[in-house]
């Protein structure tokens, strides 16, 4: 019973989608220019599953992230103001610069952070599904990991009590086929990380993470199952990522072929879903060109801002260790 | 303390006095329950949590898969979003299953968000040896914990402060760690009914002297006491420092004591070497380095797995009659 | 293609139940009476799951442990003596006293130790498992674990490792029931463990564990496919402990219903292999009493000797914390 | 070192360095392999391992799934069945996932089963600050390490003791962690080609020195030498020791040194509070209690997570400067 997306969420994916996109972009160039220290995992390629789960979701809802962080927080309502200046270590950033890229993180969206640890998120993203459960609201927590992700023990034990509690959660599986520079047939005898969902009891569905609208189905129905109390499923989305695993260009290796992203790349996901609306008939191309142009600016904006920021105060250090009172 | 009922003097076994602690907790914050292995109908290891699953039900008191990493997610991903869990790791030893979950989830979130959310979540665990229990089952593993920023350690060794701690611990917006003892299960304290805090970071000198001062972790408390008593006729008074809480740590008290006595000697259950007595020795050499009339002495464990056979665990873990040893050692 | 049992095997497989079944009735014993010292994680009620599998196995190929570890020890080749001796503390035990009930071992028949932790041992099987490729023998190694256990991330990751890997390796499920005194419907949503094979690429089979000759049947083909370099199976044995989950009696605590109990008890897989074998005639029943009378006697002098032996010196306490040059 | 090839004077970075040493032990004995996240092909990390998948292949060379429990169970279950395996833990933050494996199997197997079995494994990893890659991929988490009787630690800091260390550690028939720092890979110091160990538990004399002593532990080495230089011309002669390994620890070295020096400052990278500074600073007091001139001063981390921003990460690593002002304020 798929949830058909109305013309407004169509528009509102592709905004994120865009936002998303050229984000990733900017902040690429921005890491290739020397201005973000650190280390800096893109998500061009994969917006669509992004924008896809978070059409669903409202601020009381919960997701936990990755080390490829910036598409969900962005999806997920996050400012680029701030996220700019984090990623830069600004003081005005999200986390005042104590986080960056791999922390980057906003309570008030619901987005409980980018995480540096492979499999870091599932179980942080069950205690909040227990969470909602437990203080009888209808809000949903939804974990996003990797195929790399899902052979840590973590993940396990996660799936394992989401679905023992029927708690209101989804796993999303980014499978962009790669765990660093590993493919995933050399991490895993599987091919379908989805397979892995019956042994907790819970459904596994695989969707075209290429494909928003697909995504956007399958989480509607995954979603609402949840809401309604029906417990956890596992949606795997199949996806690629466009720049290399750190960076743009990363360390230059050579682990995946040209013909490979080539393929990859002619299903962009941004471009095709353009196509698409283009035809349906929901936005003409001058109004995407001018989606494309407002978010331009508004990225421009951004990255002055952080770049006209003050770095933290060294005085700052030791606050936010614990909580002293106050908040 | 001053919330505790007024009412007769009561005595309280340790066990019950945590139970007692959890139930304060559970009835004073809807959004506080406990989770863990066999926490449940169970009442967990030697009963600490007796009574609590029929009071309080599945919804508030809930058994857990043995899913170590899933426990402590679970504890901080609820904290984080409006709840106040108390999540039990059954021994410390199996720590080790979630030592990212604690390290680099729970003690950082705050701070890697740069101080936008907290973390109200209270964990509790049992250490020590002294059952028999072996090698995986016998640690006593706080230095781990208190290298770590973001979150807090206490060592309970007594009915009174165990139920003040738990209590004070659930009522904290940090991450706390109650390090409880297997060995002190069944001793009994006076306990006051209703809800009291011990101060967490705050040390308790259960003994006064004028001569010697032992500072000690967990339940080397008691072998300090009955060593002090053996020097009491020859004159020598000792006094001993329940350091209570190892994060924060309550040098003060140390150094204070330390001014007036001269000599100190930490004691701790844990493997001597890499220990957090190494931290307390460094802080008096440092703040009290004219105060000292001979270098501060340690005891520990010897550097080795804890032994199951009962004539090697008695050899190992550290006791009274090392203590004084030790004592009439520097004395000499 | 399931390889029958010869009589001889049936008879060996006898042997081990028995020796296993009085060995845990006499630990329990002692542990009664006080001279077993800490915990007692007996096997009562299991004996078909290690007979069965053991009887494929020869002292090069390795096994890994749990906590409820005495039977796999005696069916994998341990002898009563340092058995006894190790539970009791004593210096002639399998460990010099140093590890006890929950860690004993004995290298020399590929016993890679009883397990204190839940789920310790699965990675360590693989570790062996890898080791058995790499030096390029034909040996297998099997891990034991509970349904409790099967909820461990350590599982899940040395499973995924040893399908990845096309590992000679067997993974057993020892599914009594319960973890601890939690029961299985509590710990996970799955009713067989063995749905969690599909989800690293690799067979799960459900056998009856109450029947050794289902066991061996079933064990027989995923140890030949194992050491055929076919990769590893997950082999759930449906089973139930006869004891409490510590010692003979426990704690006392009313988890489990006297009518559960009494109708696995009423399937006890010693005395229901017994009446197979007089039934198909390869043992009479004074043939296995004197099997019994047998045990029976190893066993009093087994406890004899540990009695008799002396507890460690305290002046060996820091041997065999490092290796130190000899052995 | 008398097996290194005689050869000319060759200078080479430690990243080439620990690579060679691998491929040493790989030449040397067949049962060795190198397994970890991404060591084959990719090289691992800043190309720590490049080449090897090339010479060796992907049966000796071999990646493995992003799962540490896994992996130190390869190291564990291989070792105690007649490999000799070098298991890679990407960064040492990450030995939370893993730290049951290290502490209750690998560290305690051979005790537990009465010395019937030996573990000879090698695990390496990278620690440290320095590149802005905030809390969770920055820190200095040896202490959890050198608290686990069972196994060894060592901390090279330069081109020819990472070679020799790791050569050293997987001749050594227990297992050995080689804890690399991350910010040194590029440094380049001369190193013999051929097989040679560094032997384990040996410090290192870095900078004579006769009137203070700095112990170090990690890369801190080169910001102790830095301030020492700064030292000079005032006539104060620093000496410098590189700890190298933390278990063993060389406590004669340091000690002999004190006895000349009468002052000394221990400094590591991991927060100071709980840190492996302790232990050093409790022996030193203890051992030289009345050669000492002051309290030994420790220099570590503050306690809090490692920060991102350069600001706050510049900040919060010890380096020169902060030892500089430290030594002055003793002197004053
Ligand atoms: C616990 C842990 N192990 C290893 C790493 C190093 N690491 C960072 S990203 C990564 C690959 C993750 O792969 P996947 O989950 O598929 O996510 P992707 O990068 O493909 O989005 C690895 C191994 C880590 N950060 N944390
Ligand atoms: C890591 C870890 N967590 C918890 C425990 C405590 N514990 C010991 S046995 C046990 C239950 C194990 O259940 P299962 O795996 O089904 O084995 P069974 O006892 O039923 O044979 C538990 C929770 C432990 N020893 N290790
Ligand atoms: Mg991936
Ligand atoms: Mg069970």
């Amino acid at each position: 019973m798929a949830k058909r997306p109305t013309k407004k969420n169509l528009k509102a994916m592709h905004l994120n989608m865009v936002r998303i996109r050229r984000f990733e972009e900017t902040a690429g160039r921005m890491a290739e220019n020397g201005k973000i220290p650190g280390a800096l995992h893109l998500y061009v390629g994969e917006e669509a599953i992004a924008a896809g789960v978070m059409q669903h979701l409202s601020d009381e809802d919960q997701i936990t992230s990755t080390h490829r962080g910036h598409g969900h927080l962005v999806a997920k309502g996050g400012e680029f103001k701030p996220m700019f200046a984090e990623l830069f270590g600004r003081s005005t950033g999200y986390c005042g610069g104590k986080g960056g890229s791999m922390h980057v993180s906003n309570m008030k969206v619901g987005m409980l952070g980018a995480n540096g640890i492979v499999g870091g998120g599932p179980p942080i993203a069950v205690g909040a599904a227990f969470s909602n459960k437990y203080r009888k609201t209808k809000n949903v927590a939804v974990a996003f990991f990797g195929d790399g992700a899902s052979n840590e023990g973590s993940f396990h034990e996660a799936a394992n009590m989401a679905a023992l509690y029927k708690l209101p959660c989804l796993f999303v599986c980014e499978n962009n086929g790669y765990g660093e520079y590993t493919p995933q047939a050399n991490h895993q005898a599987v091919v379908d990380v989805a397979d892995r969902a019956s042994g907790y009891g819970m459904p596994g569905v695989i969707v075209d993470g290429m494909d928003v609208m697909a995504v956007y189905e399958a989480a509607g129905e995954a979603i609402d199952r949840a809401r309604n109390g029906e417990g956890p499923t596992l949606l795997e989305c199949k996806t690629y990522r466009f720049y290399d695993h750190v960076g743009v260009r990363g360390m230059g290796l050579t682990y995946r072929t040209d013909e490979e992203l080539a393929l990859w790349q002619a299903r962009d996901p941004v471009s095709a879903f353009e196509k698409n609306l283009i035809d349906l008939k929901v936005m003409t191309q001058d109004e995407i060109d001018s989606v494309y142009a407002e978010v331009n600016a508004a990225l421009d904006e951004a990255v002055d801002f952080a770049e006209q920021s003050p770095y933290p105060d060294p005085s700052v250090l030791l606050d936010d260790v614990y909580w002293v009172g106050g908040d | 303390m001053s919330e505790a009922r007024e009412s007769e003097p009561r005595s309280l076994s340790y066990l019950a006095a945590i139970s007692e602690g959890v139930r304060e907790v559970l009835l004073e914050q809807d959004n506080a329950f406990l989770a863990g292995e066999d926490v449940g109908q169970a009442g967990s290891v030697f009963g600490i949590y007796a009574g609590l699953f029929d009071e309080f039900g599945a919804d508030r008191v809930i058994d857990t898969p043995i899913s170590e990493k899933g426990i402590i997610g679970l504890g901080v991903g609820a904290s984080a979003t409006g709840c106040r869990p108390i999540v039990d790791i059954m021994f410390m030893d199996f720590m080790g299953e979630c030592m990212d979950e604690i390290t680099n989830q729970m003690a950082k979130m705050r701070f890697m968000f740069g101080g936008s959310v907290a973390l109200p979540v209270t964990v509790t665990t049992m250490s020590g040896g002294g059952r028999n229990l072996a090698a995986q089952h016998s640690q006593s593993l706080e230095a781990w914990l208190a290298h770590l920023p973001g979150i807090k350690v206490v060592m309970p060794t007594n009915a009174y402060d165990v139920k003040g701690l738990i209590i004070a611990a659930s009522r904290d917006n940090n991450p706390v760690f109650v390090v409880m003892n297997k060995m002190i299960v069944a001793m009994q304290a006076e306990v006051p009914e209703g809800a009291y805090e011990v101060e967490i970071g705050k040390a308790s000198v259960v003994r006064q002297g004028t001569d010697f001062t032992i500072v000690t972790l967990g339940r080397m408390v008691y072998e300090a006491l009955d060593a002090a008593d053996q020097f009491k006729e020859q004159g020598l008074d000792i006094e001993v420092i329940d350091a209570r809480s190892i994060q924060p740590f309550d040098t003060e008290t140390v150094i204070n004591s330390i001014k007036k006595t001269h000599r100190a000697m930490v004691v701790h259950e844990a493997v001597q070497f890499g220990g957090f007595g190494g931290e307390i020795v460094a802080q008096i050499q440092d703040l009290a380095f004219d105060y000292l009339d001979a270098p501060v002495a340690r005891i520990g464990a010897p550097f080795s797995p804890v032994p199951f056979s009962p004539s090697l665990e008695d050899a190992y873990i550290p006791n009274a009659a090392r203590i004084v040893e030790k004592v009439k050692e520097m004395l000499a």
